[in-house]
């Protein structure tokens, strides 16, 4: 019964989002046609290039464009690993106890240990470039924290410091908000690129920008590389 | 001037980041840093405040682009009140819980008062910012320090309350972002005052889509009747000061963002029948849940959610008085509702099952947490001396002025059944005799001070209403200055 | 590509996210088991996320990143969207967590992820 | 054309993904299943211009979300139970 009301409710639901969607329209310039609108889009992509001089507009406008949306997300992933170490806590604790997802033959180890630095330096290599190249903080830090991942799967006593990761994630928070206010020292106002922008394709340019991706980039690596501990680190009583 | 609203933002979340740091060499750090931020952010609220009751609204650059590229902060007497008022309870409940926690080991404590301030600052950050997405990062802050802070404690049904939230919230945040991709689809921007200024531009079908979805998604926030399932269970399952922090603070974020909507943003002219009859249905459900309620803090909840009603009706009505109305209805349970679940949650401190029996003959063992908690029920049911009468009756002579008789008739009804589970309460603590061998617990000083300081609020209110109308009317002036806010904003430049 | 088959991707696309939404919000409505739920509910994400980016593409547009100066010529996808979604993307990812940590604490409770069986909550 | 093409099996495979994947009582495969959705959707953003999508999805979504997934199942139980029957089974197995 539940399941028949469910179905129709959701085939409501999808008649009209779908139609919708269907109106919006697919491939073509959606907006509406009057010369009121002007989609910022085009703003941004003209002052990514003549004003940032930054390459990748996805970039600059996590950065600095909307860059309080990305100081708003860094908080959201803090405050899930803060959520995740306060639902998960317990009196008594287990030190050294981890689920095994399975033990790892010699081939598993040492091959991890082989490519945790390639992988780790891949990461840094992405949100480096991050202001050319596709990628950046988020895809960076998040490919950093798979490689933590791989040595936390491989070695069942591989273990990683809690207050390392804290120390970590403070400082590039730290940095991002810091860097922010700097900006509104200067005269300006929050995140305001009040460094010299260099040229267009250069490593060092685009001002503040690569300062906070890197920022970002360390943040994200240290809060899902403590995601994956904490949850890794949850033995679950298996037998009541 | 002494700052600009971004530090409402910025110095919270240096604070979170600098407390691990902090917190390694200096324990008692982690409780005293979030109450001196919430001290600083305080000062701060006050004074531009009465800055912008003077010069008129401040509206903040981010990032060096003016609106409509870069995201911006309003500040102007609408906002600046209601952030003012979750600052201030925000200190209240740090200070409520600064002692709560001191038999709790370190780490419990600094994810605790971290996450309160967090669920601050993203509350606060709803109200100020003048941007969709902006508004959806914040409600997302404010969510997940919400679900943590219910799940809190390690009993079970608080985790059981914390995941229903969590699946409301999750698909509030779907439906949230789908309103905002298909406005932005339509007029290429994201800016509210931008937006606002060209949504007549909009195909109408697509309009009432977006609309209809925001109204269900701010609707969970704002715990709007079908989708308030969450709440009850949350504010009875959470530590007392997180119920507290929950409809004092982060409701008022929520039906911030449902008035905004339906007030500047959107210009459907159905939005305001649509506020006031989900506002009733909201009312009348929740009052005649309430009375069904055999635990205090569901009582409490419920009660709570009928008086998010009584300010969405009272929104409704659409004009300056009732606008007026709904702001002091919502000063004033933002007073009174963190008092009760205050004392309420010392009232049945020891008990179990946190059931409305147990506080029998209550009244001679904790006198004043008993009448401080009676004040509290009477101010809230609207009697005379008290805050909660003014708020009902520039209510009432609102919807009076708008010819509403019906949903008067209904109001003075649901306020009736209103004062029966009250003073239900009240009888048992003071003239029932004692049955339960439960021990009392005596609040801490500060929870004290606390409780004493929100009395006396409720008093001063009462008996001098005129010494807060100035910051309302100037409030109501401002929300209903649709163009102004516009023009504010779009012309805004960097100070 | 001419103009035909987009009008049929315009279908399947849209058409295809909407459907994805909605089978992982049938999935969190109806089923009895915990995990189920939020795997339903990183489904719909998934069809969201799929949904925002899609808005964003032009026909015939290239990725927004300068390989040389703006000529103001250049058809690029709108980056707006992808930005949105990249937030979406980190900020569904910790809520994930978060709700799977009420699985497990909830798992340590009750010993059990049938819903029936835990809910002493009345809704 | 073979872009169109290629666009058009992933949404079937998609769709085909999500419904395994909510219909499967293993919890294990349903997992796999929602890794291989954020799989063709990292795909499908490439095709779509967004390679900064495309990587974050590929990351997040293929890896770390089927992780955690995987961690928590095998810290719980691996099969859905659905109906009263099968409970009341593990009730007297306790």
């Amino acid at each position: 019964m539940k399941k028949i009301l469910v179905l129709l409710l959701l085939a409501v639901v999808g008649f009209y989002l779908a139609g919708t969607f269907f109106d919006i329209g697919f491939g073509n310039s959606h907006f509406v046609k009057n010369d009121a609108i002007k989609p910022v889009k085009d703003i941004y992509l003209q002052q990514t290039v003549q004003e940032l001089k930054v390459s990748n507009a996805v970039t600059s406008i996590v950065v600095n464009f909307r860059g309080f949306d990305t100081l708003g997300e860094v908080t959201v992933l803090f405050l899930s690993v803060t959520a995740l170490g306060s639902i998960l806590y317990k009196k008594r604790h287990h030190v050294g106890e981890r689920s095994v997802l399975f033990s790892a033959s010699s081939i598993v180890t040492s091959g991890s240990k082989l490519l945790f630095p390639a992988i780790v330096l891949l990461g840094a290599y992405v949100f480096i470039h991050g202001h050319l190249s596709p990628g950046g903080g988020f895809q960076g830090g998040v490919i950093i924290a798979t490689g933590f991942l791989l040595m936390l799967l491989a070695y069942e006593n591989y273990s990683v410091s809690h207050n390392g990761l804290s120390i970590v994630e403070s400082l590039a928070g730290i940095t991002f908000v810091g860097v922010g206010l700097l900006g509104f020292m200067n005269g300006g106002t929050f995140l305001q690129n009040f460094l010299p922008t260099g040229e267009l394709n250069n490593l060092f340019s685009g001002g503040i920008i690569p300062i906070i991706y890197i920022a970002v980039g360390f943040k994200v690596a240290a809060e899902l590389t403590g995601v994956i501990y904490t949850v890794l680190n949850e033995k679950g009583e298996q037998n009541g | 001037m002494v700052g600009t609203p971004v530090l409402f933002i910025a110095i919270p979340l240096l604070a979170a980041f600098l407390i691990p740091l902090i917190g390694m060499v200096w324990k008692e750090s982690v409780r005293i840093i979030p109450g001196l931020v919430l001290a600083y952010l305080l000062v701060l609220a006050i004074n531009l405040l009465s800055y912008v009751t003077v010069n008129g609204p401040i509206v903040e650059v981010i990032a060096g682009w003016a609106p409509p590229i870069g995201i911006n902060l309003v500040f102007n007497a609408f906002s600046g009140f209601l952030v003012t008022i979750m600052v201030f309870m925000g200190l209240l409940v740090w200070l409520y819980s600064y002692r709560f926690k001191s038999n709790v080991e370190y780490e419990a404590a600094r994810k605790y008062f971290l996450l309160l301030m967090m669920l601050i600052t993203g509350s606060v950050g709803i109200v100020l910012t003048g941007d969709i997405f902006n508004m959806f990062v914040f409600i997302e802050i404010t969510s997940i320090s919400g679900y943590a802070l219910t799940a809190f404690y390690t009993g079970r049904d608080s985790a059981e309350a914390s995941f229903k939230y969590l699946m409301m919230g999750s698909i509030a945040s779907v439906m949230l972002l789908l309103a905002i991709m298909i406005i932005y689809s339509q007029l290429g921007t994201l800016n509210m005052a931008d937006v606002a200024s060209k949504m007549h531009l909009m195909d109408p079908k697509l309009k009432a889509v977006s609309f209809i979805l925001f109204v269900i998604a701010l609707g969970i926030e704002a715990e709007v009747f079908p989708l308030n399932g969450w709440a009850p269970d949350a504010y009875a399952e959470a530590p007392g000061p997180v119920g507290a922090a929950f409809s004092g603070i982060v409701v008022k974020a929520g039906v911030y963002a449902l008035i905004r909507y339906t007030y500047t943003i959107f210009d459907l002219s159905g939005a305001f029948n649509l506020l006031i009859i989900i506002g009733l249905i909201t009312l009348v459900v929740a009052e005649v849940a309430a009375i069904r309620q055999e635990k205090l803090k569901r009582m409490l909840a419920y009660s709570s959610i009928g008086q998010m009603g009584l300010v969405l009706v009272s929104f409704g009505i659409g004009t300056k008085e009732g606008v007026f109305a709904a702001l002091f209805i919502m000063l004033n349970h933002a007073i009174i509702k963190p008092l009760l679940f205050f004392s309420g949650s010392y009232l049945v401190y020891h008990s179990k099952k946190k059931m409305i029996s147990d506080v029998d003959g209550i009244g001679k063992l904790a006198p004043l947490t008993s009448i401080l908690f009676t004040l509290g029920a009477f101010a809230i049911v609207g009697l005379p001396p008290f805050a909660g009468f003014w708020s009902k009756l520039s209510f009432l002579m609102a919807a009076a002025d708008s010819n509403m008789l019906l949903v008067i008739g209904l109001i003075l009804s649901v306020s009736v059944v209103e004062l029966v589970y009250y003073m239900r309460v009240v009888n048992r603590i003071f003239f029932f005799k004692r049955t339960t061998s439960l021990l009392t617990r005596r609040p801490t000083f500060n929870a004290y001070v606390v409780m004493i300081i929100l009395g006396l609020m409720i008093l001063v209110i009462g008996f001098y209403p005129d010494s807060v109308s100035m910051y309302l009317h100037n409030a109501a002036n401002s929300l209903f200055d649709k163009s102004q806010y516009i023009h504010s904003v779009l012309t805004a430049t960097i100070q | 590509m001419d103009s035909a088959y987009f009008q049929y991707l315009n279908y399947a696309i849209y058409g295809t996210a909407v459907l994805v939404m909605l089978t992982g919000l049938y999935a969190a409505l109806v089923k009895k088991s915990l995990l189920k739920i939020v795997i339903g509910l990183s489904i719909v994400d998934s069809g969201l996320n799929l949904l925002i980016v899609t808005l964003g593409y032009l026909k015939g547009g290239t990725a927004p990143i300068f390989s040389s100066g703006y000529n103001g010529t250049q058809t690029m996808v709108d980056p707006i969207p992808q930005a949105l979604v990249l937030t979406a993307i980190v900020i569904g990812f910790g809520v994930t967590a978060v709700a799977l940590s009420l699985v497990i604490r909830l798992w340590r409770h009750h010993h059990t992820l049938y819903i029936d069986e835990i809910k002493n909550l009345k809704w | 054309m073979i872009a169109l093409i290629l666009i058009l099996v992933l949404l079937v495979l998609m769709i085909a993904a999500s419904v395994y994947a909510v219909r499967q009582k293993d919890l294990l495969y349903a997992v796999i299943a929602t890794g291989i959705i954020s799989l063709i959707l990292s795909i499908l953003f490439y095709l779509l211009q967004a390679p900064d999508v495309a990587l974050t999805e590929a990351a997040i979504g293929v890896a770390l979300t089927t992780i955690i997934f995987v961690i928590t199942i095998r810290n719980t139980e691996r099969m859905e139970v659905e109906n009263d029957k099968k409970n009341n089974t593990k009730s007297a197995a306790k």
